[in-house]
């Protein structure tokens, strides 16, 4: 009893719905939702506020999501080799009251405060990444610990106050209105585009930023294929907190002085960027993305500033866009898609 | 087959897509109850996707479901339990921190409200596993401490111990060892007695002989035909799956017949001393020579296993792997020192140590040979394509674009891209662990010409494989492994079935697989 | 060498067995160094200005143990909130019984719970992207029910609770509760099916189990323990400020973590969490009895975290390693 | 009563003629505690958020011999205003031959709350604290049993057994407000950065600034801006804020708490002059922008020194500890108000623009409470 009927040409393809197809493909490619995302969120402020696309307001923006998006980037590469750092707030605060320590009270070199505010980042990085990936304890407690042992030293050091002041070239790095070689373009902003084009080209185009994704996918198949899985998951953090102290650099010649709470915002801030860009845990994403993250934030932060409302609605609104934007290209596989 | 069987599940005109990938196209099936219906297609032509519609895990586009006669909507597998359809999937599912009996009763209570209780429970999990492990394991051992063999039995015991109408085991036999695997076959045979209908999906002929009353097969999505047992051979089968003439046309005594082993003067690559795998077992001492096959055997964790790897990372405890190379020799001692002296290893694990998911097909081929696309530091695309052009032809591999992600590929061209990300290195040791694990018969056949190519040219082959006749028809010789020793090496000559299945026993008297249908009364 | 052993053994097979060690060797430097914290009349005060830790920390464990980066961080805010409705809207409006106070307060937490798990669990939103929005918008909500003034208030039974019922601590009962409704859920299948779910989602979505059922009534009992946590903070300081929301949504991660339950879900316990939390509150407790020099408190807690959690990996691990 | 004879010379064209002076607001006193004092005191009150009571040690009698061991509980150190009150504390302290146990939480009130405990286990002769939070009530209460006096500093705690030693912040708030009405002529847009919402000093200030604004017809507070009390985020926030409201002009900012520094940058940063800036608690960023802009920039500033409050409670507790009976529960300081015209006693030339730091008693010596002031609510 043997049946058997004509089979058409045994290939895959060809059918379903090509558009949202090919929609699907660039997405995962391309952040288009997050790019249209940030457009939508632009036009709705020039449609309703008056002045918004002015190039104060733009400018505002810009220099907001450069230090948001700066203190994204290394929870971004900790993001995609599968770990996560909390203890970004504590580099942060320990960069900006060190360059302000030394270059203000004390008098050094503004580049031997920063040898000295990158060599502890570095050195904060190797603990996180060590202990975390050594002795396989959580990276979420490691970081908290290190958080809490970084800023008590940096508390120490300076016996509680700080005092001192940013060297004010350090300032117009982050002046809205600042020049770079003369163009009337904020010096940050142009440090925060050629940072994301080589951390951007670093994650998607070399061998470490290779690395990064194969062992956030999947360490143990990375280990077999060769990857260096500790370099590349310590390298990971260490960058995260030279980054981190970097953005404590900036915030210096930003605020002026010294504070040692300075980073608190940006922990939860930065991760945020990392979301809203679409960052996943795990081998997902870029820093292009985050890159889009900081912006949307920056652009939804501004609107709410100018409609005036009161803080709980900002809170409110700002955490339901997100959910929102995120909703729209951020979601987990199906259970029924991961048998 | 008797008209008159009551028809226990039948599907008509299924068909699902996902994105432009249409998986199944049409297919239809008719499961009788008291059959073993076997499944049978190419990697990729649809058969895991049939058995997730079949319980309820997707839902199909299109396409008619009746189960004993009734036409049934399923939401989710809770459904097609409750309706009577139990699946084993292609990958082991269990939950590794929980215990075996947790693991064995997974879903049968609700979430608040319990439905069978815990006295049960333990009697009839001890009872199923008793069954399939000979032995039931201590049931509230954490499954993670099992072997991979005895973790699927859990799986299957899952379905089991639930009496389902229609059972499905979709390559659910290919984790399993050879004794557990007879074991299933007696169960299977005992629950086709009471009734129960077994749709049974796996790319080996011989399991599909022992057992199956029916044959379907599967091709591009498509149901192309059902074949009596007896009608099934595998010529025949070969041609209803590729729809092609060319590969009918099998010497006798296998594809590799022609294969005469290395060279008298063959130079020895690898050389093994006095390797301990267990600190009770003896000592291992082996040596690999250019161009030459050697399979791995035994049963499941007798010691096959922790050879392979040791020869991939350098021993764990006493005893020496050494790399003989032209100018001079060199100690492994860690895989990054295996893979400088020229030695590749492809995992056994494809989920876990293998497959990057959500990377594309073109990053995992190219995971272990960076260096070879890497232009003025940066890493090129162009050139991981051009490298990737020549396996993919070569392998078979059927795939959409280099672009998407692995997790489109069925688990057979997975394999394939591991494999070919290993021999991108151009390996001179390739040192496999079960490569064709959930792989067609028609891909097989690929690996098998690739291997011989490549012994052919000198690489020496050292392949871990669970299946007794890759051994028979590939093998120079076969190192079997008993109680973490190496037992016994069989060579071409003396490699049949029933030798080697003996000596996974320690014994020279016979239990052929072919045989395992009806019990011949050893346990 | 065989007492090692032993201890591996035991931190192998129960991984809160570490923090126990931990909490009891800390209680033993802490008693030593000042008999008092243990007399029976310091009790009431002590296990009070625990509770809040205590209850934060269990409350963040079934999120975690329901696996899939199962998180939630938003317990840090919602227990500010609820705190914050008993003290702006309860008691001001002469809802003073503890029959109406918390069955409220418990069904806003386990509400909210619930709210995030439906995010996770049916629109698939990643834990940590839910619930950090549940963190932002609930802290909006805690400023706009606290309003322009820091609201205070108190009333006898959350006096007693801060303080002690006769002669029992009433933070016993705060702390108990999640205890014993974990105990009650563990007669049920659901602790089960948590920690399954939590092991390896789709192997139990294959099996029959209601996936998503079980992680929403997971964030639903975060909630509920969150609820617990705000009527005990709300006891203990008698105010609420929507400031406080980021206090303990860390810590109280930090304290499961320590607690031997993994991040990575499936693995783990509720009696961990609490000994973890008290092993952070004993830690906390011991460089105010050595009185430490204030400024290099920070530092020492720091490194004294690390250190724990190092020596728990290791003899933890290494027990681990043996088994596989 | 009003806050400076001069402020009915105030006159300004368009506005009404009470704009620009401090109205007296009303406070809790229903003992008459503070009226009994004088009319120095009952001026200082203005406002006052708190409850004055009859102090639960006004008949105590204090330890006058052996070793004096005194407490304190400081919450988290992480600003320097905080951390100078810390340490002139305990200098302060041991110069009267105190012994002194410094204890500093986290920012957990929990954590602050079993610190205290400590203390009182440790049965210390006193307890100074800084609560994070006003829920110190039961803590209170407890060392009250065992015979210990709190003294709560900077926050109230409403309990007649603990003495608050605070500064008035909606006095503050008045008195700033007005200064900056007048400076403007009594017309135009005040912008207010709001600290942590809720948070006592920042709610106050705000009230006494409303209560003062109220008097100017003309004047308008912008006031939704709302910060962590840092610099850094009123900078951002601030120039959000110019950013996204080209067409208004600001004529004056107000501000929960010392963040002028961040303020006047957002301004400078873009592009936008900068508008007199109320430095609540006296930076010495905002003097020396001040002191060197005096021609264009009309500031406002309140001197609030820690090291000045430590002296205060100093005093204070050991008043106390000397048995002298404190007679109300609440001790309120009314901060002095600096104007361009007494500028130059609070500007040194080594004060540097940016520097987010407050002016201390040690640097420009100025008192903060008078002697005399303190001691009037000590003795029968
Ligand atoms: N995660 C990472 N971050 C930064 N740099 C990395 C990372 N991983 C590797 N590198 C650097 O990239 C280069 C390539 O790394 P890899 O470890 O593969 O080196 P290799 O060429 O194999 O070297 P060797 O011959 O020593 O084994 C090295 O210079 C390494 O230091
Ligand atoms: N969830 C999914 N998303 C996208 N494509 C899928 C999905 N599941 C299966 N496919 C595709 O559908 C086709 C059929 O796959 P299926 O797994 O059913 O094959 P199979 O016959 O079981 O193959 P194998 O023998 O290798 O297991 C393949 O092309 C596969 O890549
Ligand atoms: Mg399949
Ligand atoms: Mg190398």
């Amino acid at each position: 009893m043997t049946t058997e009927s004509a089979v058409a040409d045994p290939t895959t393809g060809g059918g379903g719905v090509p558009l949202l197809h090919t929609l699907n493909e660039w997405q995962r490619r391309v952040p288009l939702l997050q790019l249209l995302a940030l457009a939508a969120l632009y036009i709705y402020g020039l449609s309703t506020i008056e002045g918004f696309g002015s190039q104060r307001v733009l400018y505002a923006i810009l220099v907001n999501a450069s230090l948001l998006g700066l203190a994204g980037a290394g929870q971004t590469i900790v993001v995609l080799v599968g770990g996560i750092d909390f203890s970004i707030a504590a580099f942060i605060s320990a960069g900006n009251v060190i360059i302000a320590e030394l270059c203000g009270t004390d008098h050094w070199s503004t580049g031997a405060a920063v040898a000295v505010a990158l060599a502890v980042g570095v050195v904060g990085g190797l603990v996180n990444g060590v202990l975390s990936y050594r002795f396989k304890v959580e990276p979420l407690i490691v970081t908290l610990g290190v958080s809490a042992l970084l800023s008590g030293l940096v508390l120490k050091w300076i016996n509680g106050s700080a005092t001192g002041v940013a060297p004010a070239w350090l300032g117009k790095l982050t002046a809205a209105n600042g020049t770079t070689f003369g163009i009337g373009i904020p010096p940050v902003v142009v440090i925060w585009a050629v940072v994301a084009i080589v951390i951007g080209l670093v994650l998607t185009r070399t061998r470490a930023g290779r690395n990064l994704y194969l062992t956030g996918v999947n360490q143990p198949a990375a280990r077999l294929a060769l990857v260096r899985v500790n370099r590349t998951w310590i390298y990971a953090y260490i960058a995260s907190a030279v980054l981190a102290t970097c953005v404590g650099i900036l915030l210096a010649g930003y605020s002026g002085s010294g504070n040692v709470t300075i980073g608190d915002p940006y922990l939860f801030q930065s991760l945020a960027a990392v979301i809203v860009g679409g960052t996943m845990f795990g081998g997902r994403g870029d820093y292009w993305r985050t890159v889009l993250g900081a912006l949307v934030l920056s652009v939804v932060a501004l609107l709410l500033s100018a409609n005036q409302l009161s803080s709980a609605a900002q809170d409110m609104i700002t955490g339901g866009l997100i959910l929102v934007v995120v909703g729209l290209y951020g979601r987990e596989r199906r259970l029924r898609d991961r048998i | 087959m008797s008209e008159q069987s009551q028809v226990a599940l039948e599907v008509t005109g299924l068909a699902k897509s996902f994105g432009a990938t249409r998986a199944l196209r049409s297919c239809s099936l008719r499961l009788l109850a008291g059959e073993v219906h076997a499944l049978m297609g190419e990697n990729g032509s649809g058969k895991s996707t049939l058995v997730k519609i079949l319980t309820g895990v997707h839902a199909p586009d299109s396409g008619g479901y009746r189960v004993g006669g009734r036409a049934v909507r399923l939401g989710g597998p809770a459904a097609a339990i409750a309706a009577g359809v139990m699946a084993v999937y292609q990958e082991v599912l269990v939950v590794g921190p929980r215990s075996v009996l947790e693991n064995v009763w997974l879903g049968a209570d609700g979430v608040f409200r319990r439905k069978i209780s815990e006295a049960d429970k333990r009697e009839r999990a001890a009872a199923v596993l008793g069954e399939l492990l000979g032995e039931a394991p201590d049931l509230d051992t954490p499954v993670e401490q099992l072997s991979l063999s005895d973790r699927q039995a859990c799986g299957i015991a899952r379905a089991l111990v639930r009496e389902p109408r229609v059972l499905i085991l979709d390559e659910a036999t290919s984790a399993l060892d050879v004794a557990t695997r007879d074991r299933l076959f007696e169960a299977i045979a005992r629950h086709k007695a009471a009734g129960m209908a077994v749709l049974f999906v796996s790319h080996r002929m011989d399991e599909v002989d022992a057992i199956s009353d029916r044959v379907s097969v599967l091709r591009s999505g498509e149901s192309v035909a059902t074949l009596e047992a007896e009608d099934a051979t595998t010529a025949e089968l070969v041609r209803l799956m590729t729809g092609a003439e060319h590969l009918t046309d099998i010497p006798e005594g296998g594809a590799m017949a022609h294969r005469t082993g290395p060279a008298a003067d063959a130079p020895v690559l690898l050389r093994v001393r006095g390797l301990r795998l267990r600190p009770d077992a003896d000592p291992v001492d082996f040596e690999l020579r250019a161009g030459e096959m050697v399979g791995l055997a035994g049963l499941e964790g007798h010691g096959q296993d922790a050879f392979i790897k040791a020869l991939w990372h350098g021993p764990a405890g006493e005893g020496s792997v050494t790399r003989v190379e032209v100018g001079g020799e060199s100690e492994i001692r860690s895989e990054q020192r295996a893979a400088a002296a020229g030695i590749g290893y492809v995992p056994r694990d494809r989920r876990g140590e293998a497959l990057f998911g959500t990377l594309s097909i073109r990053e995992n081929f190219s995971a272990a040979t960076q260096d070879k696309d890497t232009r003025f530091g940066l890493l090129s695309r162009a050139s991981a394509l051009g490298r990737f052009a020549e396996y993919r032809s070569g392998l078979k591999v059927r795939m959409g674009r280099e672009s998407d992600p692995i997790t489109t590929l069925s688990g057979g061209n997975q394999q394939k891209v591991v494999i070919a990300r290993w021999l991108a290195r151009r390996p001179d040791v390739l040192l496999l662990n079960d490569p064709t694990r959930g792989v067609d018969i028609g891909a097989k056949r690929d690996i098998y010409a690739l291997l011989d190519e490549l012994t052919a040219r000198g690489v020496a082959v050292v392949m871990l494989s669970t299946e007794v006749d890759e051994h028979i028809e590939l093998m120079d010789r076969v190192l079997v492994f008993r109680e973490g020793s190496h037992s016994t090496t069989l060579d071409r000559r003396s490699l049949t079935r029933q030798s080697l299945v003996a000596a996974f026993f320690g014994r020279t008297v016979t239990s052929s697989v072919a045989g395992s249908a009806s019990p011949d009364g050893d346990s | 060498m065989n007492a090692l052993d032993f201890l591996r053994g035991l931190l192998g097979k129960r991984p809160y067995a570490f923090a126990g060690l931990l909490a009891l060797l800390l209680l033993v430097v802490n008693t030593a160094l000042q008999p008092a914290f243990l007399a029976f009349g310091n009790w009431a005060a002590v296990l009070a200005s625990f509770a809040p830790l205590a209850v934060a920390a269990m409350a963040s464990t079934p999120a975690i143990l329901s696996g899939g980066g199962g998180i939630d961080i938003s317990i840090g805010p919602l227990l500010t909130l609820i705190d914050i409705v008993i003290v702006a809207n309860l008691l001001p409006n002469g809802l003073t019984s503890p029959f109406v106070v918390i069955p409220v307060c418990l069904a806003i937490g386990a509400a909210i719970g619930a709210v995030n798990g439906a995010l996770v669990a049916v629109l698939r939103f990643q834990p940590v992207v839910a619930t950090l929005c549940a963190n932002i918008v609930i802290g909006g909500l805690a400023t706009q029910v606290q309003g322009d003034t820091v609201p205070s208030g108190s009333t006898s039974w959350t006096k007693d609770l801060a303080g002690s019922f006769g002669p029992v601590p009433g933070a016993l009962l705060t702390i108990g509760a999640p205890l014993l409704i974990w105990w009650a859920l563990s007669r049920t299948p659901f602790v089960k099916a948590l920690y399954a779910v939590g092991g390896d989602d789709a192997t139990a979505f294959s099996a029959g189990v209601n996936v998503p059922k079980v992680r929403i009534a997971a964030y639903s009992l975060g909630g509920l323990y969150a609820g617990i946590a705000g009527i005990a903070l709300m006891s203990l300081i008698s105010e609420g400020a929507a400031s406080m929301s980021a206090q303990y949504t860390l810590l109280a991660i930090a304290a499961v973590a320590l607690g031997g339950t993994s991040l990575a879900g499936g693995r783990g316990s509720l009696l961990g969490s609490l000994l973890g939390a008290a092993g952070i509150y004993l830690i906390n407790n011991l460089l105010n009895v050595v009185r430490v020099s204030t400024l290099w408190s920070t530092a020492i807690y720091g490194a004294m975290l690390l250190f724990a959690v190092v020596v728990g990996a290791v003899l933890t691990n290494a027990r681990r390693r043996a088994v596989a | 009563s009003k806050k400076s004879s001069d402020s009915t010379s105030a006159g300004s064209d368009s506005s009404s003629s009470s704009c620009g002076t401090v109205p007296a607001a009303k406070y809790n006193d229903t003992a008459g505690l503070i009226k009994a004092l004088g009319s120095d005191y009952t001026a200082a009150y203005s406002g006052y958020s708190g409850t004055v009571r009859k102090s639960a040690w006004a008949n105590w009698e204090g330890k006058k011999s052996g070793t004096i061991t005194v407490g304190i509980s400081e919450s988290q150190l992480v600003n320097p205003y905080q951390t100078l009150i810390n340490t002139a504390l305990q200098k302060y302290l041991k110069a009267q031959g105190y012994k002194v146990i410094d204890l500093v939480s986290t920012n957990e009130v929990t954590n602050q709350i079993s610190q205290f405990n400590q203390l009182i286990t440790d049965k210390v002769d006193l307890i100074i604290y800084q609560p994070l939070a006003a829920g110190f009530e039961s803590v209170v209460d407890k060392a009250a049993k065992a015979g210990i006096p709190s003294i709560s500093v900077l926050n109230n705690v409403a309990d007649a057994n603990t003495v608050n030693v605070v500064p008035n912040a909606f006095a503050a708030g008045e008195a700033q407000a007005a200064a900056l009405a007048k400076s403007m002529g009594g017309k135009g847009t005040i912008l207010g950065v709001h600290g942590i919402k809720g948070v006592p000093i920042d709610t106050d200030t705000f009230k006494g600034a409303k209560a003062a604004l109220a008097e100017c017809s003309g004047m308008t507070l912008d006031d939704s801006i709302y910060t962590d009390f840092s610099p850094t985020t009123a900078q951002t926030k601030v120039q959000q804020y110019l950013a996204a409201n080209p067409t208004k002009t600001i004529g004056g900012v107000l501000e929960g708490g010392p963040m002028t520094t961040g303020i006047i940058s957002a301004f400078q940063k873009s592009n936008v002059t900068v508008a007199p800036v109320a430095d609540n608690g006296l930076t010495k960023g905002g003097v020396a922008y001040w002191a060197a802009n005096q021609s264009s920039y009309k500031g406002v500033g309140l001197y609030n020194p820690a090291d000045g409050l430590a002296q205060a409670v100093t005093q204070v507790a050991k008043h106390m500890l000397d048995g002298d009976g404190v007679k109300a529960s609440d001790i309120v300081i009314n901060p002095p108000l600096v104007t361009s015209d007494n500028l130059s006693k609070f500007s040194k030339s080594s004060f540097k623009t940016g520097d987010a730091s407050t002016i201390t008693v040690g640097d420009v010596g100025q008192t903060f409470a008078e002697t005399s002031y303190i001691d009037g609510f000590f003795g029968s």
